[in-house]
Formats: C-alpha cells, structure tokens, sequence
C-alpha cells in the first residue's frame, strides 16, 4: 500500500516535471548577443535607451563612507553626461548593490546583477574583488575596481585606475629622500598591514629604499591594531628618520599623533587609503598637519585644478550633507574612464561585452583631468606610474592639499622593468 | 513474612553465566569537610537482593556513586568478582555489567525507546559510520535488540507505552523506564536507588513484584537502596544499615529488625526511640 | 511462573500490541499520505528549479544548501549532544580548502605560488571531507572535555587561529586573494561551462549541475543525520546532553563521545565547505570569518534544535532572508535604493536589522523547539550540592 | 466585603487547598490544607517523594525554580497572602526556610553566612548587624568559635546550625524546617530538637518538615501526613503517634493479600542469549 | 631591555583594560549562565555615548551620563535574557547575538566612517620613564582600572551587597530563601558590567588608539578567552586572565620579529593561542573549580 503511494507520487512527479520544465523560461537559451538594423551589436544590459552598469560596493560595512562617495561622485558625472544625451543615445543607469564588506554578499550580488548589466562601473574591496576574479574573466564583464593592489594587474577585463600601492611607495620614498633628506644608511620605518595593499606596499618600499640605499626597519601590523605605540617605540629606538605606513585611516591617526607626542617628528608617509577627512576632527590634527603626507594617484580635492574644483562644486551642490573625501575624486574617475570606453564601443558600433573590454584596452591616453594620463592597453602594466604627494590641510575640501604634483620617480621604471 | 515471594530461585541462577561476588572493602568517601562513608564492607552474594538501609543522608547513596563510579572513593576497594571497581570510570564499571536506576528519574528527552535503546549501549557495537550508513549488520543490530527492549518494556508494563514520548508518561511509569533501561544493560549487578519512593500503594506492589520476578527470571544480583521498610523485609535476603557513613548493623531481615543499634540509629534515639521501635518490630513481624 | 522464563513466548510484536501502540494518539501528526505529497512537491520544486531560475537564484540556493549541511552537523553537535560550537567556519574552511588543494594544480595566484595534488575532483571531496573530519579529531583533547558553554568560547580560537593560517599559508590557500576553485567532474564530465547539457530544450550549465550535486549532498546528510539520530550514537550524544552521569553510568564514554560528535559535526561542515567552493570557485579567507560560525549557529537555534528538520528550516531561512530583503529592497518601505544618497536605511542594514530582531523574537515567543538543547538542569543535577553534604 | 473574623488569630500559616505541579504534568500536590500556628510546632510527615518540599517551596516562593507552580488553592499568612509571591516577600512577611540539606554558602565564613541572613531584611547599621550576629552567637557558641571558618568545613551538626542560626538572623515569626535530622548522629539530632524547641519557646512558630517520624512527632504539637501529594492524615501528635494509620502510611503499607498484586499480565522475562 | 620594559607596561595597560571588559563579563555570566555576545556592542556603546556627549556636557559628566545609559542598556539585556531564562543557557547566549546584532548594527550606522573622540582630559601627553614612552591616558587607564577592580573587590568582599552576589552565586535558592531578590541583584550585575564597558571605552578609544570607530567593541573578543581560560564565572580567573591575555599580545606584538617564523600577525591570535594552551593543560580554567563528579 505504502509502496504504491510512492510509486504514484514518483510517477506524479516526474510527469509534473516534464510538464513544467517543457514550458521553462530559460528554453530560450542565454540573452544572446544581437545586432540591430543599424548594424550594432550590443549585448547583456545595452538597450536602444539605456546602458546598465554594475556597482558592488560597501555602503553599510567598514568601508562605507568611501564607498557612499564613490558611488554618489560616479552617479553625478554619469548624471551629468546624462544631461547631454547619455552616451550614444543611451541613459547610463547604474545598478548599485551594497555588499556591506561581505564575501558572500558580494558574490550573490554579482550573481544577481552580472546578467544584466554591460559592465561594473565599480567593484570595491580587495577580497570581494579577489573572490569575483574567475567570475569576472569569465564572464568576460569589463570591470573597474576601487583598490589597486598589485595582484590585481594581469585580467583581461578587470581593471585599476591610477598606480598601484608598490608604485606609490616608489614615489613617496623619492619624495621623502628630498623632503627629509634622507642619505645612504639612514634608516626608513615601515609600518604596513598584513594583506595584499600593505605588503604591496611595502613591496615598493623595500626597492626603493634599496635603491636609495636606505635601511627598511620593519613593522607589521594587523587590521583591528589601533594603538601604535609598540611600533613607534621600535621605530624610535632603530633611529628612523621618516616612516612609510599602510594601514587604515585611524591607524594613522594613531601612528602620527604617538610619533609626534614621543618627539620622533619624522616625516610619515602614507599610502592613499590610509587618510580620511574625518581624522582632521581627532586630536591627532596638528601632528597631521605637521608630519603626515599622502601618496595619491589623483590630486588633492583642495588643489586648484579646474576639474577638481567643478568636482567639488558639482558635489557640494548635489549632496550638500556630505563630507568629501578622495573616494569622490576616485569614483568621479571611474565615471569617466566608464564614459570614455562607452564612447569608443559606440565609434565601433559594438556593445557587446567582449566589445566593451576591447574599447577599454583602446584607451591609451585616458585623462580627466582629475590625475594623470592613463593607459589601460596592457592589463598586466600599471596605467599610470605618476603620483602626487597630498598634505592634511584645514578648511580645503577633503582636508588635503597637493605639496608636489604628479610625479614618477626615476626608480619607477626600473622597478617595473624588474618585474616584467 | 506472609509472602512466598521472597525465596529465592536458585535453581534459575545456576543455568546463568557466573554472576560474581560484590564485596565492599573498607571503603571510606570524604567532601571537603565531610566524611560520607566512613570504612564501609559488605558483600552482595551472588543472586541475591541486598538492601542497604539507613536514616536519610547515611551514605546510601553515595555508596551507589562510588559502585558506579560516579564518586572516586578515598580509600577501600570494590570488587566485582575479579574486578576491581574503585578507580574505573563509570562506563567501564557499566560494560562489567553494573546497572543504576537514580533516585531522581533521571532519563533522556525521547520515547520509552530511546531511553532502553541506550540501556543497550553496552552491548551494541554499531559506530558512527555503520549507523549512519545503515549497513546491514547494524540494521540487525539494532532490530535484535530493539526487541530485547521491548520485551522488557513488556515486562515492567511498559509495552503499550514503548513508543511514548517520556515526558508524557506518569511518575510512576517513568520509575519504570528507569528500572527498565537498567534491566537493559543485561546486568549481573542491579543497583536499585529507592524504585518506590513517591509512588502509590498500587505501583508499590507492583515494583515489589517486579523486582522479585528480575531475580527469579535472571538471577542477577540486586543492590537496593530503600525507605519502605515493608518491602525490604519482605523481598531482601540480606540488610546492611549505614549510619552517618558507618555500617552499624547488617545480617537477614530478621536478625536486623531485632539488633537495638539498628533500631537505636535508624529510627530514632533516646526518649522517642520507643514508639518508633515499637512500631518497626510490630510493623514486619506482627503484620 | 518460573518455568514459563525458559519457554519461548510469543513475539512480542503481535498485532494486538500493534494496535495498542498506534491506537493511542500521543501527538498531532499530518496523515502519512499528505506528508507524502508535501514532500513530492517539494521535490519537484527543487528539481524543476534549475530550469527556471537565474544564476542569482541558483546560487541562493545553493548557498542555502551548504548551510543546510553545516546546520545538519552542528546541529548533530548542539542540538543532539549538548555541545556548543563557534568553530564550525573553520572546519567549513577546511573544506573548501582542502578541496581546492587536492583536486587543484600547481599554479600561481597573484605573488603566491601554489600547490595542489590534483587528484581527482570526487576524490578531493570525499579527501576534504575527511580532512575536515581530522581536523576535528585534532581537536578532540579540547571537544571531549570541554562542554556546552566553555567548548563554545574555546572554539572561537579555531576561527582566529584558522584565518591566520588562511592567510600565512598562501602556498595551500594562495593567502588574501585567495585560489581558484577546480570544478567538479563526476565521470569526467566537469561541472562548469566550458559543455552545456540541453535537457528537455533547457541548457544546463555548471551552475545548474552543480545545484543537482548539491541537492544530492543535501539528501544523503539529511538521510545520514537521521539515521544517526536514531541508532546507537543518536541515543548516546542525547544522553550525554540530558544528563552525562546518567550516559555514564549506562556505559557511555563521555570523552569519546563528545570528540566523536565534534569530528562528525565537523566532516559535515567540511562537506559543506566543499560544495561552498564549488559555488564560490574562488575561495578567500574572507569567507570563512566569525560571522559564518555565528550565522550557523542562529540557524540551527531559529529551525529548533535536535532536529533535522529545524536545521533545515533555520539554515534556509537564515541564509535566503537576506537575499530575499536586498534583491526587493527597493520594494520595502523605508528602504533607501543603494546608491540613492542620503542617510536612509539601506538594504543590507535593513536586513541586519531584520535578521536580528527575527533571532530575538524567535527566542523569546518560540524557544518551544528551541528547549531541547538544555533541558531545565535534572533534578540529580540541582541537587547536588546537598546531595555532596548528606 | 465581610470583614476578616476578628476570631481569626492573627498569626498563623495557613494553607488551603493547595495544588501545584512541575513542568506542564506532573503534580506534586494535590488539594493539600494545613495550618500551622505561630504559637506551635507542626510536623509534616511522609516517606521520600511525598511532596513534603514541594509544600515548603511552594510557602517559600521558591516553586519556579524548580519549574514548578501553583495550579490552585492560596497560601496565607495572618492576613498576609502569599501565594505565588517571591521569596524576598515571604521573607519579608516573617516566613523563612531552612532548606533540606541545609545549604550554607561553603565557601563564605560563617560570620558571613549569618550575615547573608539579613539580606532580607533593611539594611542594618553596622552596631546592629554585630548584635544580631552576636545574638546567634549565643544561642549556638559553637559557631563563635568558628567565625571565620569557611562553612564548607562544618561538621554537619554545626553546618545544621549555622542554618538554623542563619534563618533566625532575621528574626522570623514562621520557621520553616525541612529535614533538620537529615544525616546527624543520634546526639546532634537531640541538639537540633533541644534547639528547636528553644525557639519555639521564644515564640517562633515551626513547621517542620521530618522523615523522622519519631523524633517529629515528639517535637510537634500536630502533625500532618503527605502521602503521594494529598493530606492523608492529620491531627494532634501524641494521638497520632499511637494510630495504626501513620504505621501503614508513613511505613508504607504492607501488602495483606500478596498474591493480589502478582499482575498476571505481565509478561515473563527470559534471559538475554546475547 | 627596553623592549622587555615597554612590553611589559603595554601588556599591563592592556591587561587593566580586558580586565574591567572581562570582568563584566563574567558579572553578566555569573548573573545569567550566559555568554554575552552583546558586550562589544554594550563597549561600543559606551564609547559613543561618551563621543557624542562629551561636548555639550563636557568629558566627565558625559562619561557619567554614558556610563549610566550603557548601563540601562546592559539591564534591558538582562531583562530580555530572564524571559528565556529556564531553557538553560546556550538559547540566552544565543540571544545576546541577536542583540549584538541590532545593538551593533544601529551604532555602526550612526557611526558611519567617522573617527570619534572622547574628549578625554589627557589629550596626546606622553612620558618616559625606565627609558619607555607611555602615553598618559595609558597610565591613567592602568591606574583607573586597578583603583576600579579594587572598588569591586572591596564592594564585593565587604558590602551587603558583595555578600548577596557570592552567595547568591554559590547557592541562588539558599540566598532566595534568605530573603535575595536575585533577579534584582542579578540585573545590578548586568548594569555594573555596562557600566565598566563604558569606562573601558573611553581608555580604548583615548590617545594613543586614533578614537572610536564602528570596530571598536571588536576588542572585546579579547576578553573571551580572558574569561575562559582565568576559568568562566571567575572573578580573579577573570582578572588574572586579562592580565595574561594582555602580557601575550603585547609580547607578541613586541616580539613580532622574533616570532615571525609563525606567520605575520601573530599577535592577533596570542589570545586565544594562550587560551587553547591552558584549556588543553587545565580543562576547567586557571581558577575556575573543578566539577565534583569525575564523569
């Protein structure tokens, strides 16, 4: 009796499935690729109306302050290309997903919006990027990314805008020889976090302090450390005379404010996601001011260049609430290399996602004005080597002030050079 | 003594596999600042009920935890047969087939089945990969003895309630789960710790009963913790008395009920040990 | 009477007992034929899914597969044996990586070279789930003496201590980025892209096989957990839990049992963790935080404790909810779009706000499932003390 | 609106048709009514399990700690309901317990342990506290010896002692005895009783709790006999001590006819063949 | 030498402060057999009470007013923990996760990126001695822990109160039947655990840590296996512990080259490295009591 049941459900459910999946949805096989009349190609999230671009990003997690500016700077240029017709005709739209910092966040997200949209215009965060590789390769999406470790050259459709953190710290070394006139045999502290943007770092620091025939003197530090006085002690007692850091913005604030309080009024620099506006509110400011520099690959929000000071317009004036922060400069960036590779795939009539990657890789002499020229022909090669050396300032927006423009130091090249 | 029960079966001892002596050596179990038993002997002769007496708190029941290895004793030894207890861990003491009830029931959230099917823990082998996969000779396993249990089930009146969950089951029954899962151990040595507290007339008989019929269907030994003298006298072969931790007195039911130091300690002392003497010796003898 | 003890009797199951034991109604119980249908459904609609369903809802559920697995086996750990464990994202780490080293090739990740066996891709499961098993036995001096409350702190160290390994042994693990996961390949037909199956007119990716094998794995934890729950180990670990003097005295290792629990719990969340890589194929040690223990363990405490089916019911619930909040976010009041601006209530947080106050609510007006971890501390237990004193 | 019987004595605990169960099924008691006036001492008998502590639990509001609860009837005292009240009220109502197995907090000082028997009370200024101390002191010299021992150390008379002292402490109107006996050699219990009785002459009233019919039934001016949950027998002690009624409960009763309670039903057990 | 010194002070700085976290919670623990979750988020709390208060009330009055609210927020806890009291104790424990998660989750939002201070007294003064640099609110955070612990010790030794907690602690029925309303007692317990998170806050986000931030209550982690391996519900193992977990991580932090054989980032898991070494030595914990049954 029993026996039977069952075999009348199997048979009942096998024929309900025969029913149900011979009218599937997906029967009509993946969203081709197409071509309209007018001999244009376009593929997933390219309408005649509208391109949909992806966004992963941080808005609830650690990160989110960058993230939010990020976001809400790539929205307004978008917005304002928008305005004057959107890109062959086409709105850009933006599909924005906030995965709070969370691995798994992020790869359900990316799930859920890789199908249709025709490229990431932003994915944020070194893990979640990392954890996206295979699927962005692919899936052959074109993506920008927000961090620019090292580790992430070498993707045919990933991309970092700007130098990355070994680069940086060439530049910045270079600076610090000038500035604190550092000889051969002085010491340099290195403070770094564990992880790919501080090792990266840290990476660049050891060529170049090797080049300048500096002796590194060491410091690791975990991501939740926030006190800095064990590392500065150390540092003090090896006779640093400056000190690179790689670390979170309040480890920062932490290292400068013991450094400066202990008499070891060194210059410190840091790499470009170790500074935030907000730490101008902590007590640390005046050792700040006094002793902390930036290494950035776009320019100080307070510089005078005409396209940062629209930014800063512009985005006071949409988000008036807001605190501005590098992270706009960044996200205004990826907004316009986004547009600029757009508009080369609608020169070449092809929407189509391989099309996308290809119109990118054309883009040799990328600017907007807002860091140096970039070239992202070969994935494997930083786009651009050149950084500008930021100062914590007061009363400027984004509480930075550029000290020495765009700049590749000589070491650069052969560092490159070393590694290819 | 009116009742026929209480001779002993011996013939049905003698088919069984050697049940070996309890002895009991000079056992003594110290807390911090307190000595439970004192220098404690006596012997559980094989096939025998025993009980063991006193006022509350005489060290009755930490004799059960050091025969179970609950509590380590001090000093003094257990032996069971060639075993030495003292010093084993309890489940060791179980697999030598030493079984407990408890005084508070003390049973597992589940049926009447699951708590006897654990009884059967120490005579089951199945692991964790042959239960899990269900091989065949764990499924056999399993079958055979899940049959064993409800025969006992069946035996202490359980068997309509094997399936029932036992929370849903009555105080009286549950005492009856406990004895049950105990039986199911398939012991030599049966540890009873007051199997009739708190129950009724009715239920009192019946475990009396019960406990009787163990002996002559098993002919297993039988330790038995209890207050209801009535029953003692009429089921027991032999009486050891403890008395804050010391044994003061032990021998047949009989000679217990006559020895003044017994009757001086356990039912009371001086001035109002009269009524309660009175009322012990008239209360088995007389009855 | 005494004779009748040698006579065989007649077997005791006969139909009158029978009778008697299915007679009395002890609980409300659905008709076995509905149950049936419910469950036939149900197959169906997990079966059917896969040619209906995009990537995005795919993966949820394969995301809710793995936790059911993970759930299934601690909840083998709190649920049947008392124990707690904070632990279990390392072992579900262990898994995934160990996979990922065995089934993988040597290779380069970013700076870091790897290693990998590159062994078969079924065997490098089955291997990673006997890895997890280890590491769990590994554990064993901890897990066996340890109980409830104290083993559950103890086994945040394996998180920490798991992810500092993560990261330090970047040749296994490929360190912060993390390593590519192999596919897997049953009969040689590997599960990813590079072939797509057309059944019934339907084209079947890796993603859609992958949901099959993970369905599978489900089926067979469910139908072990069971069998386990029910046989010898089930009623030992349940004893242990209500009461270890009385497992003991019934001829229960406490010791061994509790560590044989914690391995087997642990086997399940290596398993889990497996099919986790496969789903993720890419692995960083990100993924393998304090957060997933945490999760696992509400999951197993929201579905009920004890039960296969509450680990089931809690696993999919935990980790579908937030999908479910942040994919019709905009659809909720009060939820600000992301990206929107301004400082409304964003999805994600939405979602945290939810899953907490679900956890709390549950606990405190349905802890009726939830009671069988602890039953209220047995009298022998609460008197103690006196007990020492008489 | 009547107003109480002013014949009523004032001070008396009084329990009325009290039924309480544990956890959602078991009773533990049933219909149970008793009185025990402050100007006596009552006994309560019964064998292990009757329900003897149950009763005290449920006077001393100690019932959900046990998962127990009170299913019907009213506990007073005087005036004074106490049903269901916390413990701290019936403290503070003048009904206090000392608990079977006495319970002192073995790891504080017996000074301290008498201490902790005025955290029921107000706080005391410092000078009074040392008084009320110093009074128990008096009564059990023992103790004074002891004061800094750590109670865990006590012998059990003593540790009976510092209970009962530490009851005392707040200077109840109600004592609640439950097993003073429990576990005490012959002449520790012929203290207890002596102290007992002290107490009551200083016009604390006693229930007392005792498996020791004996020596319960000399100490108490009535007692009461639990059996399985309900009252089975009450009335004056010396009366009782004489009936054949308290033998057959409190003994446990002895099976007349033997062979009624051979349930032929049950089944045979045969040996286990392994 | 001078590393030994300087380790040796941070370890003691940083063990003051897990003290008076690991303290609470024990406090919370002994209170409700339950492992509070919460208690990052109850630091955290604090913390940002003190930040947002500190300007119109100024430090100490804030610190006082935060002290209070962390406080009443650790006896709502409390309060939300009895009602699932009688189901044992991992379904409480459970619970303190669901209010960490609402708890953490709201002051994260409010927090947002911002870097807070507590506009604490000491600012970034420094001074040396024994050739070591110490930042003063690092002296001051030793100094007010030990004085705070101290307070306790005493409160709990010699006060009324102190008395109703032990020996409610060693026997709640027995204490019940003296006349304790544990409940009552047991919430004090939880509002002077939250009251200790607040003060810990303030030492944790002061000069020379940058401020607070929405990980600040992660430190607390650090005081589980305080807890756990001083043995759970043990006020000195509590203390004792801290001061272990404390010496560890500052020595593997000051030592980091010398350890470096062990991966980088050793120090961030000293704690429960140390932690797994004495469990696996000592099952019950440095001062937690061993069961009386041997099973």
């Amino acid at each position: 009796m029993n026996r039977m049941h069952t075999r009348v459900a199997v048979a009942l459910a096998a024929s309900v499935l025969v029913a149900v999946t011979g009218c599937s949805s997906k029967s009509a096989g993946p969203k081709a690729e197409n071509v309209d009349a007018a001999g244009f190609k376009s593929g997933p999230g390219v309408t005649d109306k509208s391109i949909s671009l992806g966004v992963l990003t941080d808005l609830s997690g650690p990160a989110a302050a960058l993230g939010k500016s990020a976001v809400q700077a790539q929205q307004l240029y978008l917005d304002q290309v928008n305005a004057q017709g959107g890109v062959c005709g086409r709105q850009i739209k933006l599909e924005v997903r906030d995965h709070a910092y969370d691995v798994q966040k992020a790869v359900a997200a990316y799930a859920e919006i890789q199908p249709n949209v025709a490229a990431f215009a932003q994915i944020l965060g070194s893990a979640q990027t990392s954890a996206l590789v295979d699927s962005i390769e692919r899936d052959k999406v074109m993506t920008l990314i927000g961090g620019n470790p090292a580790a992430m050259l070498g993707h045919r459709h990933l991309q970092l805008i700007n130098p990355t953190y070994d680069i940086e710290m060439i530049n910045g070394v270079d600076f610090l020889v000038t500035k604190a006139g550092l000889k051969p045999g002085d010491k340099i502290g290195v403070v770094f976090q564990d992880g790919d943007y501080g090792s990266n770092a840290a990476e660049g620091v050891r060529f170049a302090a090797k080049k300048a025939g500096l002796e590194p003197v060491e410091q690791t530090i975990k991501a939740t450390d926030t006190d800095m006085t064990a590392q500065v002690s150390a540092l003090r007692a090896a006779g640093v005379k400056a000190i690179t850091f790689s670390g979170t913005p309040a480890q920062t604030a932490s290292l400068v404010g013991v450094a400066a309080a202990t008499g070891l009024t060194v210059p410190v620099l840091g790499s470009s996601p170790s500074f935030v506006p907000q730490l101008m509110a902590t007590p640390a400011k005046a050792a700040l001011t006094k002793m902390f520099y930036l290494s950035s690959g776009v320019p100080a929000l307070g510089g005078d260049e005409p396209a940062v000071r629209k930014l800063v317009a512009d985005y006071q004036q949409k988000y008036p609430n807001e605190q501005l922060n590098q992270a706009v400069e960044v996200g205004a960036v990826n907004g316009a290399v986004m547009v600029e590779t757009l508009k080369l795939a609608c020169a070449a009539k092809d929407f189509t996602r391989e099309g996308i990657t290809d119109a990118l890789r054309s883009l040799t002499k990328f600017t907007s004005g807002l860091g140096e020229v970039q070239d992202f022909s070969d994935p494997a090669r930083v786009p651009s080597r050149k950084t500008y050396v930021l100062q914590p300032a007061e009363g400027v927006p984004g509480s930075l002030k550029t000290v020495q423009p765009a700049t590749e130091a000589p070491g650069v090249a052969d560092y490159l050079a070393a590694k290819h | 003594m009116t009742g026929t029960t209480t001779i002993p079966v011996t013939q049905t001892a003698s088919t069984a596999p050697a049940i070996p002596v309890l002895s009991v050596e000079q056992v003594t179990v110290r807390f911090a600042g307190l000595t439970a038993l004192d220098d404690v002997s006596f012997t559980v002769a094989p096939g025998s009920i025993h009980a063991l007496i006193g006022p509350n708190g005489a060290g009755k029941s930490t004799s059960f935890n050091v025969l179970s290895g609950v509590y380590r004793a001090t000093s003094g030894t257990v032996r069971f047969g060639d075993a030495l207890l003292t010093g084993l861990m309890p489940h060791r003491i179980a697999e030598l087939g030493v079984a407990r009830t408890f005084q508070n029931i003390v049973l597992t959230a589940g049926t009447v089945a699951d708590n006897l099917m654990l009884g059967r823990y120490t005579l089951t082998r199945a692991g964790f990969a042959a239960t899990a996969l269900r091989l065949p000779g764990a499924v056999r396993e399993q079958r055979r003895h899940r049959e064993r249990a409800r025969e006992i089930a069946e035996f202490v009146g359980l068997g309509a309630r094997f399936e029932t969950p036992v929370g849903l089951l009555s105080y009286g029954e549950r005492k009856r789960v406990e004895l049950a899962r105990a039986l199911c151990m398939e012991p030599k040595l049966l540890l009873l710790d007051e199997p009739v507290a708190g129950m009724n007339t009715a239920e009192r008989k019946a475990m009396a009963h019960t406990i009787t019929a163990i002996r002559r269907a098993l002919g297993i030994s039988i330790l038995i913790v209890e207050h209801d003298m009535g029953m003692i006298m009429r089921i027991s072969d032999e009486v050891t008395v403890l008395d804050f931790g010391r044994r003061i007195g032990g021998g047949t039911p009989q000679q217990v009920q006559r020895d003044p130091a017994v009757i001086r300690a356990y039912l009371g002392t001086g001035d109002h040990a009269a009524p309660a003497a009175n009322r012990t010796t008239d209360g088995d003898g007389a009855r | 009477m005494s004779d009748t003890s040698t006579t065989p009797r007649p077997r005791p199951e006969s139909a009158a007992a029978r009778q008697r034991r299915f007679g009395v109604p002890l609980l409300p119980r659905r008709t076995p034929s509905a149950r049936r249908t419910a469950l036939a459904a149900c197959c169906v609609l997990l079966l059917a899914w896969p040619f209906y369903l995009s990537a995005f809802w795919l993966q949820t559920g394969l995301f809710a597969m793995t936790a059911v697995i993970a759930a299934i086996g601690l909840n083998l750990l709190s649920g049947t044996a008392g124990q707690l464990s904070l632990g279990h994202a390392f072992f579900v780490a262990v898994g995934a990586y160990g996979y990922t080293w065995l089934a993988g090739d040597d290779g380069r990740s970013g700076t870091h070279e790897l290693t990998g066996l590159g062994l078969n891709p079924m065997v490098a499961f089955l291997a990673a789930i006997v890895l997890a098993g280890a590491a769990g036995t590994v554990f064993s001096p901890l897990s066996g003496r340890l109980r409830g409350m104290y083993l559950g702190v103890a086994t945040l160290a394996l998180v920490f201590i798991g992810q500092h390994v993560m990261l330090n042994a970047s040749s296994v693990t490929g360190g912060f980025n993390g390593r590519s996961v192999p596919p897997m390949e049953i009969f040689g037909m590997a599960f990813d892209d590079s072939t797509v199956w057309m059944v019934l007119g339907v084209p079947l990716g890796g993603l859609e096989r992958l949901w099959y094998f993970g369905l599978f794995l489900v089926g067979v934890a469910c139908l072990l957990a069971r069998n386990l729950l029910l046989g010898r180990p089930g009623h030992a670990l349940g004893a242990l839990r209500d009461s270890e003097v009385a497992a003991a005295v019934m001829g229960v290792p406490a010791t061994r049992m509790r560590a044989a629990a914690f391995t087997v719990s642990a086997m399940y969340a290596g398993t889990a963790g497996a099919l986790l890589a496969l789903v993720y194929q890419r692995i960083v040690p990100d993924t393998f935080g304090l957060a997933l223990s945490i999760d696992l363990l509400a999951m197993i405490v929201i579905g009920g404790l004890g039960s296969v089916a509450g680990a089931v019911v809690g696993a999919v619930f935990v980790s579908v909810l937030p999908q479910l909040l942040t994919h019709y976010a905009d659809q909720l009041p009060l939820v600000v779009p992301p990206g929107a601006g301004g400082d409304g209530l964003g999805a994600a947080e939405a979602a945290r706000y939810l899953y907490g106050l679900v956890l709390v609510l549950t606990l405190l007006f349905a802890p009726g499932g939830l009671a069988r971890l602890e039953v209220p501390a047995p009298p022998w237990w609460r008197t103690r003390r006196s007990f020492r004193n008489t | 609106m009547r107003p109480p019987p002013a014949t009523a004595p004032p001070d008396e605990l009084v329990v009325d048709d009290l039924t309480v169960v544990y956890g959602r099924s078991i009773q533990a008691l049933t219909s149970v009514t008793l009185r025990a006036p402050v100007g006596g001492i009552v006994a309560l008998l019964g064998a292990n399990g009757a329900g003897k502590s149950t009763l005290l639990r449920a006077v001393s509001g100690t019932l959900p700690l046990h998962t127990g609860s009170i299913a019907g009837g009213t506990i007073h005292f005087g005036e004074r309901p106490l049903t269901s009240l916390p413990p701290a009220d019936v403290v503070a109502a003048g009904v206090v317990q000392v608990p079977e197995g006495r319970r002192v907090f073995s790891e504080l000082s017996v000074e301290e342990n008498l201490r902790a028997g005025l955290l029921g009370t107000p706080a005391l200024r410092r000078p009074a506290a040392r008084d009320a101390v110093d009074r128990i002191f008096g009564l059990f010299p023992v103790l004074a010896e002891r004061r800094r021992q750590s109670a865990g150390l006590l012998s059990g008379g003593e540790q009976q002692m510092l209970a009962l002292g530490r009851a005392l402490m707040a200077g109840p109107r109600m004592l609640l005895l439950d097993e003073p006996s429990l576990g005490l050699a012959p002449q520790i219990v012929e203290r207890i009783a002596q102290i007992v009785r002290d107490i009551h002459a200083q016009g604390t009233g006693v229930l007392l709790v005792e498996q020791n019919a004996a020596l319960a039934l000399e100490l108490s001016d009535h007692a009461y006999v639990l059996d399985v949950g309900r009252i089975r027998l009450d009335g004056p002690s010396d009366e009782l001590s004489c009936s054949d009624d308290i033998r057959r409960l409190y003994l446990g009763e002895q099976d007349e006819e033997e062979s009624a309670l051979a349930p032929a039903a049950l089944p045979e057990l045969a040996r286990w063949s392994g | 030498m001078t590393t030994f010194t300087q380790t040796l002070f941070n370890g003691l700085a940083l063990g003051s402060v897990y003290a008076l976290i690991a303290l609470g919670f024990t406090l919370a623990y002994k209170a409700s057999g339950a492992i509070n979750f919460a208690h990052g988020s109850l630091l955290l709390l604090g913390g940002y009470l003190v930040a947002i208060w500190h300007e119109p009330l100024g430090f100490y009055l804030a610190l006082a007013a935060a002290a209070a609210g962390t406080g009443a927020a650790a006896m709502l806890e409390a309060l939300l923990l009895r009602k699932v009291r009688r189901t044992g104790s991992t379904v409480p424990t459970i619970l303190t996760i669901g209010v960490d998660i609402l708890l953490l989750t709201e002051l994260a939002r409010r927090i947002g990126g911002d870097v807070l201070t507590a506009g604490d007294p000491w600012g970034s003064r420094i001074r040396e001695f024994a050739g070591i640099t110490v930042a003063e609110a690092r002296i001051y955070s030793l100094l007010v822990s030990v004085l705070l612990v101290a307070v306790f010790l005493a409160a709990f030794h010699r006060t009324r109160w102190g008395l109703a907690m032990r020996a409610t602690a060693i026997d709640r029925e027995a204490a019940e039947l003296m006349g304790v309303r544990s409940d009552r007692l047991w919430m004090s317990a939880w509002a002077l655990a939250g009251v200790l998170a607040a003060v810990a806050a303030v030492f944790l986000i002061a000069f020379p840590a940058p401020g607070l931030d929405r990980n600040t209550g992660h430190i607390a982690l650090a005081a589980f296996p305080a807890a756990v391996l001083g043995g759970l519900g043990s006020v000195g193992g509590a203390l004792l512990g801290s001061l272990v977990i404390g010496m560890a991580e500052a020595a593997a932090a000051g030592y980091q080259q010398q350890l470096s054989s062990f991966g980088s980032g050793i120090a961030d898991i000293a704690p429960f490295v140390v932690m797994v070494l004495v469990l696996i030595a000592r099952p019950q914990g440095l001062l937690g009591s061993k069961e009386s049954n041997r099973v």
